[in-house]
């Protein structure tokens, strides 16, 4: 059971009031009409799913009702870091020495 | 293959066991192999035995970075079934579940292939008419399944709450009778020891690191125990697929997700079928040795460390409560996680890829032991071939661009 | 014979003052308030408590805690209040308490199995059931029948459960898993820095091994200091004492499961109290003192009634005051064990013998023994034991445990009862929890926790500290660590340590496995895991036939897989692996434990969600009124939704076609409040909605209504509804009443993630309207009695909206039509529904206003041919298979969600499944829905399904049955005959045709 | 409107006013204060001419900091995230506060009535913390929950807003369509303190 740091209520929450929201950092492409059919699919359904170091957005659903992100290690599922929608994270895999 | 038996067993009970042979070897690895086989799960040891057997390459390694049969295989709470909605996917698994008929006979190992049946209960209009609508669809193809009353499930399971006065009262379900359980560990072991007999190298602790490619084709992968090269590569890796993925510098439409399940203490015998309701959140069914067998939905988040959120326990427990008010009293012995790689559309990828001779076998998400014949069948053909077995071609990687989702997500329900 | 195993003693953890009488496989027997099940039998002398699952052989009370494999018994006196599987080790005795055991036919004295076992368990070595029972395929569901009837402990309540359970939650500096001298310790030092501090224990009062222990502390008794420290931290306001508590999980993040029995000892259901509660503690910092549990030693016929672990002996002797035997005979690797030999011979009952296997120890507690004149011999095991039902004798052999073998002649000594220790196993079960690896460590032969993440601590036992005086020292230091790391104090205890002086103690031998004669296939069994019939010859057959992970060995011989998950049995069964593989047991390593630490109960981990509390029941405000005019109700997500209102007599199709036909002649009305509805405001409302929905915005009049499809970035159709337009940068959406969260969160997460320099707010507002909706050529007419505004068609056009007081309260009415027929929405704030409701229905009177439920809406809007998403549409259905090409925009600049996806290869398929009408030929026969559609009637199986049907009714208004469905190119085969072969083995005919069958212009919504 | 207009809240169905005195003993106290105006509001805390239009609208400043709440004469509002708040003002003078509002703030801001929306629970007696510490896994502790803080967080199976009024005194902002299901569940998890309606 995690304990999720919301950026906006600025303390920590217990998981429950949360919703995942899978991959952060994903942009849609402004150009939809103009990129391949494997392009696109990259977009809506292809996905980094990395075994470590994992940036990916967070719901506060029950608090504040916002967008989030977290870096989370997927093994030990410590959270190293959360971020505000727009930011960047300062933990990355490469920052940890990780591939 | 020593020949298992009652008679064996009698006959080994007079020189007091000591003479039973190994189930299977303990090989070094080769230099190379013809086909390397990247996870030892119940589909990769399935494929090395089907490519053996019916493609007469025999010369396969299957490398597992652990034991045998470890991952899923081991974590799964053993339901078989075929009863699902699209075509594509109902031929897949009735196909698996034809294997699974015969296949203790054809390993001659116990797998405890037990047709209990299986219940899909409805709760809502919806829940009936999308049960209505995949018995149909069953049916016409061959499947069988029949959507029974409220009154006839409640015959069927007395011990059920099938009352008005639930919250979510059981307004029918469907039912399929050839489906059932089975013993997991069991499938995995016999796969293996009857490729171990037709020459197929299990490498256990052997750990793939990389995989050495040249000119778009692979060459072979490196592992802890050194470089083994190979013409064809096929991962099998469940969910730790998208890491194998990414030696080759792939992402995959997946994610990996913890897949609780849970058994309570041993009980005298008192559900007989299985029973399983995606609205109220759960299923169970009763193992030979007396335990509940409970499984429950995914945690929501990436996971790879094989456990998931005590919420999913609760929300799962009080959902088998709700079905079965009787076992509020019974004790929860042990829970436990896999780890389930999902894909969008709730079905699996067997799949060529775009570099020559690496196959992936993966996304089976929670549905995957049930499919561990067929997938192993069909995925050794794909290898074998170079080019997909009928029933897989629908699970090209390639459907992700092209649109041709089949999905599954209604008839998957609840993870299991 | 009453308690002849009860001696004098001063315990004060019984109550001699309070005899209990209980019941034991239909026999009374006494015991005393403080016993458990276990002690009191163990009192009465009761030595079979239950026969092994597999050779049906008799056993005996081996422990006193939770790794009690044997004792587990059926405890309750009715089908609603019986419990299936308690340990008697650890169910606290009451008056009047009911207990038989789970296994043994006809009884556990006499049981028929137990000749199957001797005969047929030389062919049950593990995984036998792999091997056999193969064939024919045919007959395995009968052999499995029988194999079943064997199955299980104990067995499941018949009736539901009485009790009542729930769950806290709380939040803490430091949570201290244990209350023995460790975890008292530290509970007391973290305390005094002020940390807020729970300290949990399972057993039934603080104090741990110090309950059972004659070690004096400040030259006191070891429960003086209990009392004390207790009462110490009873007195402050930052420490919460849970006994009878166990800690079954610790789980990421530092949230430790507690499982607290709150009235398991008084008796069973106690009305008016919670029988268990689950505490959730969100600890800062975690301190593990959960201690070690006692090895036993694996030798021949190590399960006869009378062998047991030597510490649950002291237990059952110094705790209370029963000596389960007359004479005793010890086996021990280690000097910790004398205590026992000492405890039973001050009892005055007769040491037989101590059997070290050790070459020779001068250990004071060695010493100690001797000078009290008990007999030791060194350098010998005892390899077996002779006794059926108890134990008769012992044969003692010297060994060589470097080469695992017996060294020379056995001799018999008679006894009643073996006591083993192989030394300490720390309780690492918790640690391991959160995934961390145990590791091992050679000096105690045992594992400790391992790296971890989580902020946790452990002390004491678990850390393999035995010594008394430093598992206390240890507490205090672990205490001032954990709650400086939590933030408060110094990271230092400086009060005074208690004190206490440990026997000096020699080395323990790391024995694991005792040799016999004749080599472990042929020895008699030697059990590692009790409940399931796992023995030394087991584990080495599995090693044998190739199961060499650690893993597999659990797996094919269960070892571990008990309702004790191991804990008696596991360190020995790895021992026998490595030895027999030739590694060491690091290289082995170990299976992970998993909560439940010991098993916990299911009304407890569902605590009060259950029956009405399930999940919540969503109403809106005039669902009393649906209920004082008998409606059935339908489960719509959450919300209760009235389905139809039957009237006396009624058979649900007569109020359908009552309600239908009220509605198309004169007027009905439904309570819409379910639906969900998001007020959007800010000047980019309008592009907002021009990239969530399919159709352009950007010209929709303030007072104008427009329906809208929204499609997920797949192209596949989600949600549809009303969008109306309150100002020129104001909007209501109203969404599905299933997707109503789902559709508020979708337009957040473009909103925050995607197109933040939007500027446009979403508010959900669904509560905060009551809806209703009045349909049919009458509704103006009751609409005017009520309204203060101009409803004529003039001045109110269909799809506008116009604000105005009904019934004297303040309304929006939206002029929208889901039935076909002229109709007005009326939405007055919820506090406002019920008056309002009443109003209409007052006013309505006349026209004989009827209300209708949602079954009613369904027939209809597909008389009109109007979809419902998730009905109709599954995930899989775009705007275009749904004909509703209309609701496209053509000309929009933005490429807006979905739209990418629609020229993808599939979805330009021609054969794509749409959306059309269905004519059954028969005119009375309803299709049911979800039957599958083919083109071809004569086809063997597999058929070639083209599609299925989505809704399907009988119409009364046109008097005909019809459908819609989607089928495959159905638009450009209207006209076509399609067949549908039905579950009861006939084929019906349809017609594919429109699916608008009522009023295709469209004239009945505009009058 | 007249006064023959009945006005129900949405715990009109338990009829709690025929409960109020029938139990005075129990460890829980309950009072819904129904029918207040309800306003949510929407705007951008780090602009400046919002924040003083809010301020001279309602007469206090907008509280900014996360999870806190401020108070006026006329209004008591809680910071619901950090561009939205709810404003209960008192019964009927939702519309006028509205208006108010409207007439102060320039630029992008949003406003919704939503007095039909929600109830308010008010939750108070000796035994208000463990009824609280069944209901939600927020830590009540003082230190992390002092007096004035508001938190929207779970409650049982639902969501509420719960602001601490006093030490022993909490109120639950509920909404509409799921009260009925927190009034069980309050009824059930007070059973063994007993429950006393004001």
């Amino acid at each position: 059971m995690l304990l999720i740091h919301c950026p906006y209520c600025e303390e920590m929450r217990e998981e429950e009031e949360f919703s995942p929201a899978g991959q952060a950092h994903i942009e849609r492409p402004l150009n939809p009409e103009e990129i391949s059919d494997e392009q696109w699919a990259h977009y809506l359904f292809f996905r980094k799913n990395p075994r470590g170091l994992h940036h990916e957005m967070w719901l506060h659903a029950a608090g504040c009702r916002k967008y989030f992100n977290v870096t989370r290690n997927t093994v030990t599922y410590e959270i190293m870091e959360t971020y505000k929608m727009g930011q960047e994270p300062n933990v990355t895999a490469s920052k940890e020495g990780q591939s | 293959m020593q020949q298992y038996s009652g008679f064996g067993l009698l006959k080994h009970s007079l020189s007091y066991h000591e003479n039973w042979q190994r189930v299977w070897s303990n090989p070094t690895p080769k230099k190379h192999y013809d086909v390397v086989i990247i996870g030892g799960g119940g589909h990769g040891l399935a494929t090395a035995y089907y490519l053996a057997k019916e493609h007469g390459i025999t010369n396969i390694a299957v490398v597992e970075k652990g034991y045998l049969g470890g991952g899923n295989t081991a974590r799964n709470t053993t339901i078989v079934r075929s009863n699902y909605l699209w075509d594509e996917a109902s031929h897949l698994y009735e196909h698996s579940l034809k294997l699974w008929e015969g296949l203790a006979q054809e390993l001659n190992y116990n797998l405890m292939f037990s047709q209990r049946g299986v219940l899909n209960l409805g709760h809502t209009l919806q829940d009936m008419r999308d049960i209505e609508r995949r018995v149909n669809a069953n049916r016409l193809n061959g499947i069988d399944g029949e959507v029974l009353t409220t009154a006839q499930v409640q015959e069927m399971v007395p011990i059920l709450d099938c009352s008005k006065g639930a919250r979510f009262p059981v307004m029918g379900a469907s039912w399929q009778a050839r489906a059932g359980t089975a013993r997991h560990d069991a499938v995995a072991w016999g796969f293996a020891r009857a490729a171990d007999a037709l020459g197929v190298d299990l490498l256990q602790q052997t750990e793939v690191t990389g995989i050495r490619r040249k000119d778009g084709a692979v060459e072979g992968v490196e592992t802890n125990r050194g470089f083994i090269s190979a013409n064809k590569v096929a991962c099998v890796a469940a969910g730790n697929s998208s890491v194998i993925a990414k030696m080759v510098g792939m992402e995959l439409p997946l994610e990996s997700h913890p897949l609780q399940a849970m058994v309570s203490e041993p009980l005298k015998p008192i559900l007989n079928t299985v029973v399983m309701s995606n609205h109220v959140h759960g299923y169970v069914s009763q193992s030979d040795k007396g335990d509940l067998v409970i499984g429950a939905g995914i945690d929501g988040y990436t996971g790879y460390g094989q456990r998931g959120s005590f919420n999913v326990v609760e929300h799962t427990i009080a959902a088998i409560i709700e079905m079965f008010p009787i076992f509020s009293r019974v004790r929860l012995n042990r829970a436990w996680g896999g780890i389930v790689d999902t894909c969008p559309d709730a079905c699996p990828i067997i799949s060529k890829t775009h570099i020559k001779g690496l196959y992936f076998n993966c996304g089976w998400g929670t549905g995957g032991f049930k499919a561990t014949p067929g997938a192993g069948h069909v995925f050794a053909h794909t290898i074998a071939k170079d080019e997909p077995h009928p029933l897989a071609k629908p699970f090209s990687i390639d459907r992700f661009s092209s649109g041709e989702l089949i999905d599954e997500h209604g008839a998957a329900g609840v993870a299991h | 014979m009453s308690q002849v195993n009860r001696i004098a003693g001063s315990s004060k953890r019984i109550n001699r003052n309070r005899t209990l009488t209980f019941s034991f496989n239909g026999k009374e027997y006494k015991g005393f308030e403080g016993d458990t099940v276990a002690s009191a039998l163990l009192a009465n002398g009761v030595d079979v408590v239950g026969r092994s699952f597999k050779y049906s052989r008799p056993r005996g009370i081996i422990t006193s805690d939770s790794q009690e494999p044997n004792a587990i018994f059926q405890i309750g006196s009715s089908q609603a209040t019986t419990i299936p599987n308690p340990r008697a080790t650890q169910t606290d005795l009451y008056q009047g308490l009911t207990a038989s055991s789970t296994n043994g036919w006809p009884n556990v004295n006499f049981d028929l199995m137990a000749t199957v076992g001797k005969l047929g368990g030389s062919m049950m070595p593990p995984g036998f059931y792999y091997k056999t029972f193969m064939f024919p395929q045919s007959l395995w569901m009968s052999y499995e029948h029988l194999i079943r009837k064997g199955a299980g402990l104990g067995a499941s309540p018949q009736q539901s459960d009485p009790d009542s359970y729930d769950k806290m939650h709380h939040h803490c500096d430091v949570m201290i898993v244990g209350g023995g001298p460790a975890g008292l310790a530290a509970a007391l030092s973290a305390a005094q820095t002020g940390a807020r501090v729970i300290i949990s224990d399972e057993q039934n009062e603080f104090g741990g091994s110090l309950l059972c222990s004659t070690q004096q502390i400040d030259g006191q008794l070891p429960s003086q200091w209990v009392e004390k420290t207790v009462a110490q931290l009873s007195d402050m306001d930052n420490v919460m004492l849970l006994p009878r508590s166990t800690v079954f999980g610790y789980y990421d993040h530092n949230l430790v499961g507690i499982n607290e029995r709150r009235t398991d000892h008084l008796g069973e259901h106690q009305l008016q109290s919670t029988r268990q509660r689950v505490h959730k503690v969100r600890a800062k910092q975690v301190i593990l003192a959960t201690g070690a549990h006692e090895r036993p030693l694996v030798y021949g016929n190590n399960d006869v009634p009378g062998c047991m672990l030597a510490n649950a002996v002291s237990t059952y002797i110094n705790r209370y005051d029963v000596v389960p035997g007359n004479k005793l005979v010890l086996m021990t690797t280690n000097d910790n064990a004398y205590k026992t030999a000492i405890d039973w011979h001050q009892a005055g009952r007769q040491v037989v013998t101590i059997v070290d296997t050790r070459k020779a120890s001068s250990g004071e507690l060695v010493n100690k023994a001797k000078q009290l004149g008990i007999n030791v011999i060194f350098g010998h095991a005892v390899i077996e034991v002779k006794g059926g039902k108890r134990v008769k004798g012992v044969d003692i052999a010297p060994i060589n445990p470097e080469n695992h073998s017996v060294t020379g002649a056995a001799k018999h000594f008679s006894c009643d009862t073996v006591a083993s220790s192989g030394g300490w196993s720390p309780v690492i079960h918790l640690s391991s929890h959160t995934g961390s690896r145990p590791v091992w460590k050679d000096e105690i032969a045992g594992f400790v926790p391992g790296d971890t993440v989580q902020q946790q601590h452990s002390c004491g036992g678990l850390e393999g500290v035995y010594a008394l005086s430093k598992v206390i020292s240890d507490g205090f230091t672990t205490g001032a660590v954990a709650a400086q790391a939590a933030g408060k104090g110094e990271g230092r205890y400086t009060g005074q340590l208690p004190k206490t002086t440990d026997p000096q103690e020699d080395v323990s031998m790391a024995l694991f496995h005792i040799p016999h004669v004749k080599k472990t296939s042929r020895a008699p069994k030697q059990f590692v895991d009790y409940q399931n019939d796992v023995t030394a010859a087991g584990i080495e057959l599995a090693n044998r036939e190739g199961f060499e992970s650690i893993e597999h060995v659990k797996r094919y011989t269960a070892l571990g897989f008990g309702t004790d998950q191991g804990k008696l049995g596991n360190i020995n069964g790895m021992a026998i692996t490595a030895k027999s593989l030739g590694k060491t047991i690091p290289e082995t390593g170990t299976t992970i434990f998993r909560p439940m630490y010991t098993p916990t109960t299911f009304g407890a981990l569902a605590g009060a969600d259950v029956k009405h509390l399930f999940d919540p029941a969503r109403f809106s405000a005039m669902h009393k009124w649906h209920l004082d005019n008998g409606a059935e109700f339908e489960d719509v997500g959450q919300w209760k939704r009235p389905w139809y209102f039957p009237q006396p007599g009624e058979t649900m199709q007569q109020s359908l076609e009552r309600e239908c036909l009220a509605t198309r002649n004169s007027v009905g009305i439904l309570d819409a409040s379910t639906l969900g509805k998001i007020d959007i405001q800010g000047k980019d409302a309008r592009e907002f909605l021009n990239r969530v929905y399919t159709n352009p915005w950007s010209k929709l009049g303030v007072g104008k209504c427009r329906y809208g499809v929204m499609c997920k970035e797949d192209g596949m159709v989600f949600d549809d509804g009303v969008t109306v337009c309150l100002e020129e940068n104001r909007f209501i959406m109203t969404t599905t009443t299933g997707g109503a969260a789902g559709v508020l969160q979708w337009l957040e997460l473009w909103h925050q993630t995607e197109w933040p320099e939007l500027e446009v707010y979403f508010s959900t507002v669904t509560d905060h309207w009551s809806t209703m909706t009045i349909s049919g050529p009458n509704s103006r007419k009751v609409l005017e009695k009520i309204c203060d505004i101009d409803v004529s068609n003039d001045s109110f056009k269909y799809m506008d909206w116009r604000a105005a007081t009904v019934a004297g309260v303040k309304a929006r009415i939206f002029r929208i039509s889901f039935t076909g027929e002229l109709s007005f929405e009326i939405n007055v704030q919820a506090n406002f529904g019920m008056h309002t409701w009443k109003a209409v229905m007052a006013a309505g009177e006349e026209f004989n206003i009827t209300p209708y439920g949602t079954e009613t809406m369904h027939i209809l809007r597909a008389e009109k041919g109007f979809i419902i998403v998730g009905q109709d549409t599954d995930g899989s259905v775009t705007p275009q298979d749904l004909d509703m090409d209309w609701v496209v925009g053509k000309k929009k600049e933005f490429s807006f969600i979905g739209k990418r996806s629609w020229t993808r290869f599939d979805n330009k398929r021609d054969d794509r499944k749409q959306m059309v009408g269905l004519k059954p030929k028969d005119p009375k026969f309803v299709l049911p829905e979800g039957a599958q559609i083919v083109f071809e009637k004569n086809q063997s199986i597999p058929m070639t399904m083209v599609g299925h049907v989505t809704s399907s009714y009988y119409s009364a208004c046109m008097g005909y049955s019809f459908a819609l469905a989607v089928v495959k190119g159905g638009i450009s085969r209207k006209g076509e005959s399609v067949f549908l072969p039905l579950s009861d083995g006939t084929t019906v005919e349809a017609e594919i045709c429109s699916p608008v069958f009522y009023d295709p212009k469209g004239d009945r919504q505009n009058v | 409107m007249s006064n023959s207009i009945q006005v129900e809240s949405p715990l009109h169905h338990a009829q709690l006013d025929q409960l109020i005195g029938q139990s005075n003993s129990g460890g829980i106290i309950l009072h819904e204060a129904a029918l207040l105006g309800h306003l949510n509001l929407r705007g951008n805390s780090q602009d400046a001419e919002f924040l003083a239009g809010v301020k001279e609208a309602l007469g206090v400043a907008l509280p900014i900091t996360p999870c806190s709440s401020a108070k006026s004469t006329l209004a008591q509002i809680m910071w619901l995230a950090p561009d939205e708040w709810l404003i209960v003002v008192a019964s009927g003078s939702e519309y006028d506060v509205e208006q108010k509002l409207r007439s102060y703030l320039k630029g992008h801001f949003a406003v919704s009535d939503i007095s039909g929306a929600q109830t308010i629970l008010e939750l108070s007696g000796s035994n208000v913390i463990e009824l609280m510490k069944k209901s939600t896994g927020y830590d009540l502790h003082l230190d992390s929950f002092p007096v004035g803080k508001v938190v929207g967080t779970t409650f049982a199976k639902t969501g509420a807003h719960i602001l601490r009024v006093s030490e022993d005194k909490f109120q639950l902002v509920v909404r509409r369509s799921f009260s009925d299901y927190v009034w069980l569940w309050i009824q059930q998890g007070s059973q063994e303190y007993g429950l006393t309606i004001v």
